[in-house]
């Protein structure tokens, strides 16, 4: 084992923190906080400027392309700085999925659109009726007959819940059922879909985190074939492509690094910070954020040589989510009356992180389907769902 | 011993489910965001003489604690967005005072200061942004002051009408109602009451979150089947059973004891009943919310309103650990004491 | 609702407690420690003199007998008094049921017994292949051919886990399996046993908590068809009187008032009761022990209004068990070293409830199937298993 | 940056793997009950060079602490009734005193006190019932003694080869290592130690234990099938994973800080290993016991004795709690502090 920090990764590191000092701003924090949409687009095409998204993911059968490591300190370090980069990560995400599975026309159509940060994508998988059980999705997409010399035209009906971003988004992934006859998880095909079609709407879901998502409508939507992701049919080998891609890498586990930061800073502004029992609580986080790091860390480095981390992914956001929580409930009550307030200069975070950390143990799969997971794969126990 | 309400106690509890559920739906609760005061449900409460209701007989009261806890618990079930629990724990300190009618009737809401005042300012009065009377106590002395309700609070998660209260401005008038020692017992029998109502208000809370919970999970499928018919969720909504019914039989429990006049014992189990509810209803809206699901967190559904006010309601007193430590105080005598 | 305490009841337990005070001595208690058996002949049969199990529990269809709350202040003031009360309880127990549902020859020859504290009963039903799953016992009992003039005889054959006090015990009330071909529950017998029949052998087996149990084998054992306890194929109907007979009064789940009091007892003498951490803690466990009380007094007050207690007694075992397992693990963090050690004179008691306390939520229904039993029958949640 | 065991370090944990599975079968552990010490074992682990480990490689050691964890995880898979973590932290303070070969070759064995004396005793050493040099912080000297070892101890829930030692008999020997500030710098670092070496003898004490209980669970059929099926039994286990890999992860670093000449962060992140792995330990075993259900709790089976051993180790430092505040103090610094 060796924990030294690789020389590259930790000079991305001081990179990203470099760019970070100079664009991101405070009015950009606090108006994604207002509005609840975690994307800025000047920081957004700022970052896109340099690079850093064309560069991508390294991975099997690529060339070039940033170590999965660096991709991990890079949104670790986001995080970190509370900069709006969700539409960062699902467009670094769908690029990766659509630049190993994409036909010539999406590489040459939207790609570069990605790259320059010109559009950001969003994610259609979950639907009102399947939400830990994706490959339930219930959206048609009917092919549509007629002259056989023109491209084929999919007819979409549905509805895609917690399509976060669809309202900046130029582009949404899609899972839909084209055959509804066979197992679930064998009738589904992707798209790739410009928000623009005619048929397309969407409406605003705010949630208890403050996060602004959305439910997007698709009402008889004519999309080209050539927005096709992958086979017809194989809607859910691109899905595993996209979890795997994700896994791990994207994201920010360590909320409770940034909480017990700002609750150090509170609490020693006003004196708690003398109070015993309030520093064992707040050890006890530190202790956590300790072990939440590394378990975040692994499915990177497993990532970053190579591999593919499976359950590795699970019990770190399993860990990392719960510990959150533990931390949120704790910093609540230690901060009494003064947590419960709600704006800047308050002790908003404290009312933040009680709000935000319950979401954070559903999406991206409830801890029930984490735990599932790791009972399957890592314990050996017979399936049980 | 019976723990089953009497009769006379279900016919009460009834009238209240009716009058709350048919008044209370949760548009009003929504409604009343963010300021979480319904003028329109308090003026109905005070047309049904519920301002009143801790007060003497001849002050247009006579209530006891067990019909006070019927109450609360229902209005925790709907999450009724008027003061009650601060309302009715202050009003019994208000009988000699001038505003004593105008407590009993409605046409003046009172509040309690439970932290003792800075410089004459009470901070966060549960109540304080729609009160027109808070009593506090301002260094040595118990006091109940008149003033304009600001009618405004800040954002807070509860949506609850918290407000900060400057208690030695005498314009609108001021009376002390104690001193010395006196006032400090009396203040502390004022929090003990606020934290009974405020444990019967979130057992009624936990128990209609719990209960949604079953519902959605009875309703909605994956995997081919009711999320409830997995044990993954049973188990999780099993065990907030026995907290729940326990929060409801230890507030019943300090309700009648403070009925049959034993005060320190009532006083101790009502910190209790108030420290378990605050937890059991914390862990029964997170499963809530929990297996709810993506849902849950959107605030198109009402379980994340359960959440937000089972944190923010018991939180406005401080910190539950400062009050465990008085609880020790109480159980095992003061450290180095006798 | 009314806390008052019944009168009636109150005078029991002044009752209960002046015999305590007169009959059991520390000799007892300490012997019952040290051999694991918590049964002490001298005691059972004192009290058996008084009439108190002749007396027996009010029922529906019975004349006399005690009010179930009074039993359960019984055995409520027994537990507290660390008096041996296993013997008594299983004892009861199998007189009830035994009143209930056993032939002429039981109750001339056996009750008597049990009235006068000659003989006490262990109880036979789990089995190395059916704990959790009691109707799953394979336990054979086989109708032996034979004379038709003869009484029939029953042929039984296998081995039942936990029989504890069978080694002190006269009977043992014994669930075998008479028809394997048809649903579990179905195929069963219940049978009340002499211990001396032919064939009946056991072993000790020793508990983590310290109390002593038994496997008991049966090879070739040949039961007259007196011995038999209800229908023949009838045994489940037997277990839910039993069961149901049982639920909520007998036995002691008020474990954390004793555990408090020897701690604060102590805490006090070595002066860790001035540390506000550990006030904080014994506060906690005083919560949980008077809701633990409420909970645990609800079946024996609604079996004494003639109702049957059923969620309501698993409710109660489930938190009270739960209960003391979190104070157990409490006050072993909380005493330190000192709390390791095991003999009399030392913090013996906290090393005692940490090894003890897991065993509750084993014995009598693991909390899982005291939360599926919730799940099902409070909640109305499906059936799971 | 590499989170896997190098191919050195496999290759040492799979020769003291094969060690302990050869030669610590579950018989011996139970064969040293109630004393907890194996001498047998002990002699041959001497006879390995095990107990000079920690010490310079010109004492004859010369291991790092990434080495030592690997040893010490194994030796807690298995139970091993020999005390290693005492002696390893003892001997590191044994380099200049006349027993220092006899640590190294294990002809003597060590023992650290982890309290201050009172009055020259040392309450419950760990291992001190079968040490024949203790180290302790006696007032303001760091002290070794040789003494007899009692080679008995009181009857404890681990079956640990506790004991009260005097420390101020010279009769067999007694060397002053240091004497005020420095004397308590180095007891605080001697403790690190012992924490360090004991989070990763519960890492594998708590890993062996899970494997017992998702082995069982898979044998033990209930309703007609392995109980390892429902997910009531699926959930609890698959909860108990993160927290293993996270002390797992946190010991080796902590040991990695140490072996890189940073002995703050690792002194600080080995409280941190201790403090989680305490708990780990508690609630891993608590759980297997549990899975395994009425056979779990007789002391037939063999996991009785890991929920024992995960309680009765780590404890003898004291209360938990007072060490999470001094972590708190090398966190945030002292109260009142700047």
């Amino acid at each position: 084992m060796d924990f030294r920090p690789k020389e590259s990764v930790e000079e991305f590191r001081r990179w990203i923190r470099g760019f970070v000092a100079e664009h991101l701003t405070e009015d950009m924090i606090e108006r994604a906080r207002r509005t609840g949409t975690f994307h800025d687009w000047g920081f957004h095409r700022a970052l896109a400027a340099t690079g850093v998204i064309a560069e991508g993911m390294a991975g099997p059968g690529r060339a070039g392309g940033r170590d999965p490591l660096e991709l991990y300190v890079f949104f670790d370090e986001l995080g970190l700085a509370d900069a709006p980069f969700y539409g960062l990560a699902n467009t670094m995400l769908v690029a990766g999925v659509v630049e190993q599975i994409g036909s010539a026309f999406h590489l040459a159509e939207v790609l570069p659109r990605f790259h320059r940060g010109e559009a950001i994508a969003a994610l259609g998988y979950s639907e009102p009726g399947s939400g830990s059980d994706v490959a339930a999705a219930a959206t048609r997409a009917e092919r549509v007959p007629g002259d056989p010399e023109d491209e084929p035209v999919w007819l979409v009906n549905g509805q895609k819940m917690f399509t976060t971003l669809v309202h900046e988004a130029g582009y949404v992934i899609l899972l839909t059922r084209t055959d509804p006859d066979v197992a679930k998880h064998r009738g589904l095909t992707m798209f790739l879909v410009p928000t623009d079609l005619p048929g397309i709407s969407f409406q605003a879901v705010e949630t208890m985190g403050g996060d602004r998502t959305n439910i997007t409508y698709f009402a008889d939507v004519r999309v080209p074939d050539r927005w096709r992701l992958g086979e017809v049919h194989g809607g859910w080998d691109v899905m595993k492509v996209a979890l795997a891609y994700e896994r791990g890498v994207f994201g920010n586990m360590n909320q409770g690094v940034s909480l017990l930061r700002r609750f150090t800073r509170w609490a020693t502004e006003t004196g708690a910070m003398d109070d015993t029992a309030v520093r064992k609580r707040l050890a006890r986080i530190a202790i956590d954020n300790e072990i939440t790091a590394l378990l975040a860390l692994r499915p990177a480095l497993i990532a970053s040589a190579g591999g593919l981390p499976t359950t590795e992914g699970s019990i770190a956001k399993l860990y990392a989510s719960e510990a959150y929580n533990r931390a949120a409930e704790a910093c609540l009550d230690m901060a009494g009356p003064e947590g419960l307030l709600g704006e800047p200069g308050d002790a908003w975070f404290v009312d933040h992180a009680a709000r935000d950390a319950p979401v954070t143990t559903i999406y991206g799969g409830t801890s029930e389907i984490q735990r599932n997971n790791i009972a399957e794969h890592r314990l050996g126990l017979p399936r049980s769902r | 011993m019976d723990l089953e309400p009497t009769e006379d106690q279900k016919a009460v509890r009834s009238a209240f489910s009716e009058f709350f559920t048919d008044r209370c739906p949760i548009s009003v609760v929504r409604a009343a965001e963010p300021l979480g005061f319904a003028a329109d449900l308090w003026r109905r409460l005070a047309a049904m003489g519920v301002p009143g209701m801790a007060l003497p007989e001849d002050a247009g009261g006579g209530a006891s604690r067990a019909d006070l806890i019927l109450l609360l618990h229902e209005a925790g079930r709907v999450l009724a967005p008027v003061p009650l629990s601060a309302h009715l724990a202050a009003s019994r300190l208000l009988l000699d005072t001038p505003w004593c009618a105008g407590v009993a009737d409605g046409t003046l809401i009172a509040a309690p200061a439970l932290r003792p005042t800075v410089d004459g300012l009470a901070r966060l009065v549960p109540g304080g942004a729609v009160a027109d009377v808070v009593v506090a106590l301002d260094e040595d002395e118990l006091v109940a002051v008149r003033g304009e309700a600001p009618m405004t609070a800040p954002v807070n998660h509860a949506a609850a009408p918290l407000a900060d209260r400057y208690v030695r401005d005498d314009r609108g008038g001021r009376v002390v109602l104690a001193r010395g020692e006196d006032a400090a017992r009396r203040h502390a029998a004022l929090r003990r009451e606020w934290q009974l109502y405020t444990a019967a208000t979130l057992t009624g809370l936990a128990e209609r979150a719990l209960e949604s919970a079953v519902a959605y999970t009875l309703e909605r499928e994956q995997f081919g089947k009711p999320i409830g018919a997995f044990q993954a969720v049973q188990q999780g909504l099993a065990d907030l059973v026995g907290p729940l019914d326990g929060i409801r039989l230890l507030t019943a429990r300090a309700a009648w004891c403070a009925d049959e006049g034993d005060p320190a014992e009532a006083g101790r189990l009502a910190v209790m009943a108030f420290l378990a509810a605050t937890e059991v209803a914390r862990t029964t809206t997170y499963r809530a919310v929990h297996f709810h699901g993506g849902y849950g967190v959107t605030l198109e559904y009402d379980i994340q309103l359960y959440f937000r006010r089972a944190r923010g309601w018991p939180l406005v007193l401080g910190d539950p650990d400062e009050e465990y430590r008085a609880l020790a105080d109480d159980l095992f005598g003061a450290v180095g004491g006798v």
